[in-house]
């Protein structure tokens, strides 16, 4: 027959660090777990707030997505929904409250003000235009304020990116 | 007292005040300095009797900073809006209302944050909603900051 | 939020903390500096300015119909009644005559957002004393109104539906069926609400002989709204000022002497009833005709200073506007309610307990956008 | 049939026991081997038994505030509680600087050390316990007051002043509420004559305390459940901890796997107060009995006497869910005066009516 005893493979092959496999399934274990158990922080600044609270209650009910428990403190945190303007005054202080939250820690910009300045762009003296000056932004979520669908939808959206991460193959490639 | 009342009984308390009358209240322009006798007069006076500061601002007239004062009566109801007119737009100075209604502290405190106006005998002057190290006084007309965005 | 050495505990042996800007029961970012004496407060001060938005700078580069917009993120709960009373100050100037058609939308939506406001105290004073399920109960009402208001103005919170001379648009067909059928809603559950909070022993413990603000400190502190009803001042705008028709309704002030946190949780669930009243009288009387009256494209106010004030549901709230004539104001001031009513809490907690202030904040019912402006 | 009734799991405690004697024949180590054992079982039942109750936290809650609860995570949300913890446990481990480092780090372990212990003598199947101790009762009341080291620890090393009030608060909470646990578990003391847990339930084969003790016993277990609601810091006594008030009080500092320590401390005392209480006054795992209906005791025998344990618990660790996301939480005085005034002083007539009850042979 006209076939060859040994084929060549026909892409490229990376070699891939010590357990391989295992790490993968490691990280897929690991990301399932953090992304069903995003605890958010207890944090509101003004009106998104309120749409915030309306995604806690019943008709929303983030709690089935596993975001129920909400942490007053940063050290117990997961996630900051930064729902509301950010002024001058306040962005030390979150930027101290993104600090104290440990690893891994996720941000969702809720409302224009977080993410440009919003309303309050224009002849201002006091506002941050967009809260990615003060600390990194995994979504942002478009509305003024937005509907608590779409709150929902940007963090079902998150747990699709914290899905992809790669937690020990991180680990494994900086040796 | 309706405000031709208010105007006459006035006028025999204090003679060195000009009226406006043009607005819904009985405006009262009186000199900066004047303003803590004719205050304690207004609030001690039983006819008078404006136990109500319920709006205490500035105004910027850039030659001129003007205090305007709402005052109520909550026994007899009536309504008068003092405005003390402050000539020194660098160094403003006014005497404080604090110990006639004690809503004027927080208020003043406003006044010192954005105009920059220094309330004498203030029990706890601050800057209440900018950061201690903020330079010069946002509501002011001559403000000047370079990372506004204009219109 | 760390011991050091010198501010843990100063001199006189006081033990100084800090409460907020990030806390789950000061409903924003208010920071409270409170100075201990074990668990009693012996001093608190408030600071300010966590969300300092500069509004009032702003209003002033913006034209009388865009001016507006801004004032639904000042008291957010209370969105209709901060641009009505815009709308009314620019009335005012300009001698607008507003069509009966364009009040009584007006008042229904205004009372309809002190009801939704009102509800929301309820859900966050039963959060922030602990009992969760209160929050629960109360959003499914307020879930409803806030439907009633995507369905008429197309926001569900930051409405922007007054403008100079009446509202923004006509209403949908069905608003009068969908109103009753949240008004019946809520008169059904309105004793589940009793039943769940206002009626624990627990919390009318909590709440009775806390935080006493007695008149004559409510009038020199200038408290407004449900807060001074509580001591038994008389101050609501709807009656002493009436605007907008507000004078042709049968409504009661309510008046409690009380004075404590129990009294304005007394006020505020009578309210929620009073706001349904007025509504009910006005839902199948809304009189036909024009919702705006005609206006010029740019607004210019004459010369001059105008105020007008009207009641939200935190209290009075007035709109101070220093005209030169031109098609933006020359000052614009807001005199906010919750400002003046912050001003009672350093007064009325001292010799409580840290939790005696939570449940202080959780009455006051502050919003904090509203105090900062 | 017959075996299955009366059917001891210390038959099967005897099997492994000679089976091991058998494989292992220094005495030493068989004890030693057998611990480990018991210990291993022990832990992972108390795991699970934490996850389930997280669960069933999550779903009370839900139940109660018109909600769904969790259901997305496995089916119906049950693997919830595990993709928390999993994700508890790979979070930054984390000491703030201002901690007292060893300290910080040495609380978590007592708190849930002290939870662990508690579970040793409690019965829970006819046969079934882990240390037969004769002073069982005084053993987890003495065993259990020990938490509040921890959490002393925990809120004084931390390093934040939140968490100072709150250890502080947590100091004269429990120390107080102590006294009316030890004064109800001290009328049924009484009436049985001794301290043994599994004499308690024996005690209660013609029916339960609760019924056989007239009004005394139910007052006394109403004092129980209240206290020790108290005791393990749940709502509305939870002011060591007071979300609104403290933002998480003793525990404010500390993220990742010791939190996750706190939380599994929190639940597996829970069950401790609920199965000593269903042992105390519910009759432990015994059926339900009335004097004199043989027809009726003899169906109640077919249930398995573990069912009507964990049955008994679960009811009682869902009515303290149950105070949880009902009530709003007490002020500190109040919650003092409530133990001072009110239950310490009913909890000592009723101490006596009971031992004037037990003198007289009033009960049944």
């Amino acid at each position: 027959m006209g076939v060859k005893d040994k084929l060549e493979f026909p892409g490229q092959i990376h070699e891939t660090p010590d357990g391989g496999f295992m790490v993968t399934q490691l990280d897929a274990v690991i990301n399932w777990a953090r992304s069903n158990s995003v605890w958010p922080l207890a944090f509101g600044t003004s009106c998104c707030a309120i749409e915030m609270m309306h995604t806690v209650n019943a008709k929303y009910d983030w709690s089935r997505f596993g975001f129920e428990v909400m942490r007053a403190t940063p050290r117990q945190a997961d996630l900051i929904i930064v729902s509301g303007t950010i002024v001058m005054k306040m962005a030390p202080v979150l930027k101290r409250l993104y600090d104290q939250m440990p690893e891994p820690k996720y941000v969702i910009a809720m409302g224009a003000c977080t993410i440009s300045g919003g309303p309050f762009f224009y002849n201002t003296y006091s506002v941050v235009k967009g809260i990615d000056h003060i600390i990194p932004v995994d979504v942002f979520v478009p509305g003024c304020p937005p509907r608590p669908e779409a709150l929902l939808h940007s963090m079902i959206a998150l747990q699709e990116k914290i899905k992809n991460d790669a937690y020990f193959r991180k680990q494994v490639d900086k040796k | 007292m309706t405000n031709e009342e208010l105007k006459n009984n006035i006028t025999q308390v204090f003679s060195a005040v000009t009226f406006d009358e043009t607005g819904e209240f009985l405006n009262v322009i009186i000199p900066s300095e004047e303003l803590l006798p004719f205050m304690k007069v207004l609030r001690s006076t039983k006819e008078f009797n404006f136990d109500y500061l319920f709006c205490l601002t500035c105004v910027d007239w850039k030659d001129h900073l003007m205090m305007v004062y709402f005052l109520n009566s909550k026994t007899h109801n009536h309504t008068i809006v003092v405005k003390a007119k402050i000539t020194d737009t660098i160094n403003p100075q006014i005497e404080s209302v604090y110990d006639i209604w004690k809503t004027a502290e927080l208020n003043e405190d406003e006044v010192f944050d954005l105009f920059g106006v220094k309330f004498l005998n203030h029990p706890n002057l601050r800057r209440i909603f900018l950061e201690e190290d903020w330079v010069g006084y946002p509501l002011r007309k001559n403000y000047v900051d370079e990372h506004m965005i204009e219109l | 939020m760390l011991l050091g050495e010198e501010d843990c505990i100063n001199e006189e042996g006081e033990f100084v903390i800090n409460i907020g800007p990030q806390h789950p029961s000061t409903h924003g970012v208010l920071r409270l500096k409170v100075w201990l004496d074990g668990e009693t407060i012996k001093k608190v001060e408030p600071h300010l300015g966590y969300i300092h938005r500069s509004i009032e700078k702003m209003s002033e580069s913006f034209s009388y119909r865009q001016f507006i917009y801004i004032t639904s993120r000042m008291d957010y709960l209370s969105a209709h009644m901060n641009n009505q009373a815009c709308a009314l100050v620019v009335e005012k100037a300009l001698q607008v005559e507003v069509p009966a058609r364009a009040q009584a939308i007006r008042i229904i939506l205004c009372e309809l957002s002190r009801l939704s406001s009102h509800i929301l105290w309820f859900a966050s004073a039963g959060l922030d004393l602990g009992g969760v399920t209160p929050f629960f109960y109360a959003f499914r009402e307020r879930e409803a109104i806030n439907s009633i208001m995507e369905e008429t103005c197309g926001a569900r919170l930051t409405q922007n539906f007054m403008v100079p001379g009446g509202v923004i648009t006509d209403l949908q067909p069905d608003f009068p069926k969908r109103i009753k059928e949240v008004l019946k809603q809520f008169k059904d559950n309105y004793h589940e609400y009793n039943e769940i909070l206002i009626g624990n022993v627990i919390f009318q413990n909590r709440m009775m002989d806390v935080g006493v603000l007695t008149k004559e400190d409510a009038i020199a502190l200038g408290c407004t709204g449900p807060v001074a009803r509580a001591s038994g001042l008389s101050c609501d705008i709807r009656k002493l000022y009436p605007y907008d028709g507000y004078e042709k309704l049968k409504f009661d002030e309510i008046l409690v002497t009380g004075g404590d946190s129990w009294a304005r949780c007394q006020v505020r669930m009578a309210e929620m009833l009073q706001s349904v009243n007025i509504i009910e009288q006005l839902i199948d009387n809304i009189p036909e005709g024009e919702f705006v009256a005609k206006t010029k494209n740019v607004l210019k106010l004459p010369k001059g200073e105008f105020y007008q004030r009207v009641e939200t549901a935190r209290g009075e709230l007035g709109v101070y506007i220093v005209s030169d004539g031109s098609a933006t104001p020359y000052r614009c001031k807001y005199r906010s309610p919750n400002f003046a009513n912050l001003s009672a809490i350093p007064h009325i907690s001292k010799g409580h307990k840290i939790g005696d202030l939570i449940a202080i904040m959780a009455t006051i019912d502050l919003i904090i956008p509203d105090i900062d402006r | 049939m017959k075996t299955l009734l009366s059917y001891s799991f210390s038959s099967l405690a005897t099997h492994i026991h000679n089976w091991l004697k058998n494989a292992i024949t220094n005495d030493m180590l068989l004890t030693v081997t057998e611990m480990v054992i018991v210990g291993v079982c022990l832990l992972v039942f108390l795991i699970l038994l934490a996850f389930f109750l997280g669960y069933m936290e999550r779903k009370v809650a839900a139940f109660m505030e018109l909600r769904l609860g969790p259901n997305r995570v496995g089916p119906k949300g049950t693997l919830q509680i595990i993709a928390d913890t999993v994700k508890l446990l790979f979070k930054e481990g984390f000491t703030p600087d201002a901690a007292d480092k060893f300290l910080f780090n040495l609380a978590p372990g007592i708190i849930i050390t002290t939870a662990l212990l508690a579970v040793a003598p409690i019965a829970y199947a006819k046969g079934f316990q882990i240390w037969d101790i004769n002073i069982g009762v005084l053993y987890i009341s003495s065993v259990s007051s020990m938490a509040v080291i921890g959490i002393l620890m925990a809120g004084w090393s931390s390093g934040n002043k939140y968490s100072l009030i709150g250890a502080m608060r947590s100091g004269a909470q429990i120390v107080s509420y102590e006294l009316s646990i030890g004064l109800s578990l001290i009328s049924i003391v009484v009436l049985t004559g001794s301290l043994s847990l599994n004499d308690i339930v024996e005690s209660q084969a013609n029916g339960w305390w609760i019924f056989k003790g007239h009004i005394p016993v139910a007052i006394a277990f109403v004092i129980f459940v209240v206290a020790s609601t108290a005791e393990i810091n749940r709502a509305p006594f939870d002011l060591v901890e007071a979300d609104q008030e403290l933002t998480g009080g003793f525990n404010t500092e500390y993220a990742g796997m010791k939190f996750a320590m706190f939380l599994m401390a929190e639940y597996i005392n829970l069950f401790v107060v609920s199965a000593v209480a269903a042992t105390i006054f519910l009759g432990g795992w015994m059926p339900f009995h009335i004097g004199g209906m043989t027809g009726f005791n003899h169906i109640m025998d077919y249930i398995p006497s573990s069912i009507w344990f964990f049955g008994k618990t679960l009811f009682i660790i869902f009515i303290i869910m149950q105070f949880r996301w009902t009530f709003p939480r007490l002020r500190i005085d109040q919650l003092l005066n409530l133990e001072w005034k009110y239950l310490l002083p009913i909890s000592m007539v009723n101490v006596l009516l009971v031992t004037l009850m037990a003198i007289m042979g009033w009960h049944f």
